[in-house]
């Protein structure tokens, strides 16, 4: 079954699926800034997954409203969130000491493009008259056990994001793990690419739209 | 010498020599130390290097130093933002230099600063256009960037409550690089809400001791009452 | 993973190979996991690499596991002391080895293991017969001695408190090596007095996030309470 | 004047006059192991000055008698202490962090030997079948903006603690600024040995005792 192309709804319940089954005794897990945080919304209450927040929270709960809102209390794209039970708050030292010792199991991303052997580009467009600004991007990209990136799988003029060898500037090396997109799910990295899963499109066409003919492996859809 | 109580924030930054490298703690607006960055543009020391996440939100704050054209360098993680449109024209018509920092190298850099390390191995940034210039290191079958500390002449930071000997508590995530920035800089000012008795902070919550903090500054309402 | 809550000390260790490094939190008897140490005695594995502040105090303890002959080596600042006959005895016939290292440069080995740091320069020790074979330095005008991080398998530690996520707060000064070691070592056990209901710790007090442990048990009246 | 030979409660007294009139404002301060903690009693109570305890405090108060004696509340030497109004607990990678960043405004270490340059010896007596201990005073040696010793000038041989170059392990380079001893103060460092105060004994034979005939300086007694 090829299965319908999915929205950044789907994409996202497919990470938080696989999280969880991945991950039953629960995970430390980094959402990235923009459609990662949407992750979140489809862990199950029981999942035992925990969010970290890279300024310096674990624990971390939902975006506030009304008046819950505290501009004391943000995430990493600074949107106002919330405070669960078993918080914790540390500075940035020790946060981003948290990541970079790889004790976060999961982080999701975005990303520009991603290589087959799992070099991720994510920061910078590489435009001329663009202001360079990194964030904790390559702090994040090196730090977890699991890089996974969640992004569409071409971009607004159809070339594939997923390619033999990133061209936009790099965030870091061989670091990505897996590749969720509208289209499909792939891994990636030293072994090279291989498809997962696929969504709305036959794998044939998939792999000739990206031009990556040798990218056959094993399939779960 | 011990932490001092200072009657308003102009006694706070009194005395910082054009040259010198500020610390300006804050992740957006969260921990922003807006108070002391005012009194900071009232003092007038020029040719600063500015260290800070970000380089400032639409025209007050950081942006409003900025655009007094007293900063010659910002060292920061995220210059750009929806509303940093200070620096974002004064970089583009080549009037400030940026040094682009991702966020972990940034904070730990400090924090190296303030503990007596000399540079240490980073994992960040290898194989990127950050690593340029960077002296590159295979460690135990991992490739690692040597990293500098970065020190600061002042910091500038905003705590929640501080004691008589300028003991310090943040406030959930404005805690951000205010505790790590007070270890790095040779003079360290604090804004806070409210300044208790020493005695009145539990010692095992303290996040920043005294010993780090030179000048302590409350909320204006706050030295009224 | 989250922590999980064990039944008792033995639980708490099962699992530990022969060969396995093994940080011991405590600094003299504050903060010393006594049960653990006892319960990783029962265990039995060999052939052990012990990195502690100390080599052991009277017959119990981190001196009644050396007196199993099952550890191979010592990595500590302090071992000798007026109650380290165990020790001592061992050392001097030979069958332990010793590896000392400054007490600043062991925390910060450790910090630099659980904090992804490669390596780094420290002060401490240059022109020192403890730094013969290091890596030597000069940066900035100041001669500086490059030191590895220290993994280890497994960290036994003490604390006060715990909640059912492995959040923890420490006692005075038994909180010495604890928070350190719980970032440093693959599995961390942890001891404590009590354990509480999550989010009854308040989260700006917590010391060592939950994130770094793996195994609580509380003392022997708490559970059978 | 010569004076009298001092005995330790009279270093360490003025140890603690030099403390308190060379920082008015207050200071940070740690007292090594042993004599050095006699410098505490000779401080008045509103000197402003802070003790540092290397495993993880400021402010520690005096040792800790009767009820006072908490088994979690203990000084370097693993003595039991108190706390005062204003103390902070930490953990140790912070406590040396905090010493090596230059934090502290004076140390005050025992020592084996001192060399007219600084050098400091104090952890090891070099002895075959000595096991060696540091702990943390290698990291206290190079720490401490200001690195004063408290010794006797002699030791129970008679021979000078006071060296052109230290015969025994080395515990730090040059970091020695200030040495105080029964029969004199003095200053050592990059500058050569200075005499800054002789007690119980000329000058000149104090000189001709040490073999250091040339160490002649400003003298304040």
């Amino acid at each position: 079954m090829i299965g319908r192309i999915r929205d950044k709804n789907d994409i996202a319940a497919a990470i938080a699926r696989d999280i969880t089954a991945e991950h039953p005794d629960g995970a430390y897990v980094n959402l990235g800034i923009g459609q990662p945080t949407l992750v979140a919304d489809h862990l199950p209450d029981d999942s035992g997954v925990v969010l970290h927040t890279e300024n310096g929270m674990l624990n971390m709960g939902p975006a506030a409203h009304g008046d819950e809102v505290d501009p004391d209390l943000v995430n990493a794209g600074k949107v106002p969130v919330t405070e669960l039970p078993g918080a914790a708050y540390f500075h940035h030292a020790d946060s981003f000491a948290m990541m970079r010792g790889g004790h976060l199991d999961v982080c999701v991303l975005g990303a520009f493009q991603v290589s087959t052997a799992g070099d991720l580009a994510n920061w910078h467009t590489g435009a001329p008259d663009a202001i360079p600004a990194v964030g904790g991007a390559m702090d994040l990209a090196i730090g977890a056990k699991r890089v996974w990136v969640m992004m569409t799988l071409f971009d607004k003029q159809g070339a594939p994001k997923l390619v033999p060898e990133c061209t936009y500037p790099l965030t870091g090396l061989g670091c990505v793990e897996r590749v969720y997109t509208d289209l499909g799910t792939f891994a990636v990295g030293p072994g090279g690419l291989q498809v997962l899963e696929v969504h709305g499109i036959d794998p044939d066409e998939l792999a000739r739209r990206l031009g990556l003919l040798d990218a056959v492996g094993e399939r779960r859809t | 010498m011990t932490a001092r109580i200072c009657d308003g924030y102009d006694e706070a930054v009194a005395g910082t020599a054009d040259g010198s490298t500020v610390l300006v703690g804050g992740f957006g607006m969260a921990g922003m130390p807006v108070d002391l960055i005012d009194a900071l543009i009232r003092q007038g020391a020029a040719d600063l290097t500015i260290v800070s996440n970000n380089a400032g939100n639409g025209d007050t704050g950081l942006a409003a130093l900025l655009a007094t054209g007293r900063v010659r360098k910002v060292i920061c993680s995220f210059p750009r933002q929806a509303d940093s449109w200070v620096f974002d024209d004064l970089y583009r018509s080549g009037r400030i230099e940026l040094e682009v920092v991702p966020q972990g190298n940034l904070a730990e850099r400090m924090r190296a600063a303030g503990a007596g390390i000399g540079a240490f191995y980073s994992p960040t940034a290898v194989g990127t256009p950050l690593a340029e210039g960077k002296e590159v290191r295979e460690i135990d079958g991992r490739t690692y960037l040597l990293e500098y500390p970065i020190h600061g002449d002042l910091a500038l930071i905003k705590a929640h409550t501080a004691d008589r000997m300028g003991n310090l508590v943040y406030r959930r995530t404005a805690r951000n690089f205010g505790p790590v920035m007070a270890t790095a800089a040779r003079t360290v000012a604090v804004q806070v809400d409210r300044v208790v008795e020493t005695g009145a902070l539990d010692p095992e919550n303290v996040i920043t001791p005294g010993i780090y903090v030179d000048r302590v500054v409350a909320a204006e309402q706050e030295r009224a009452a």
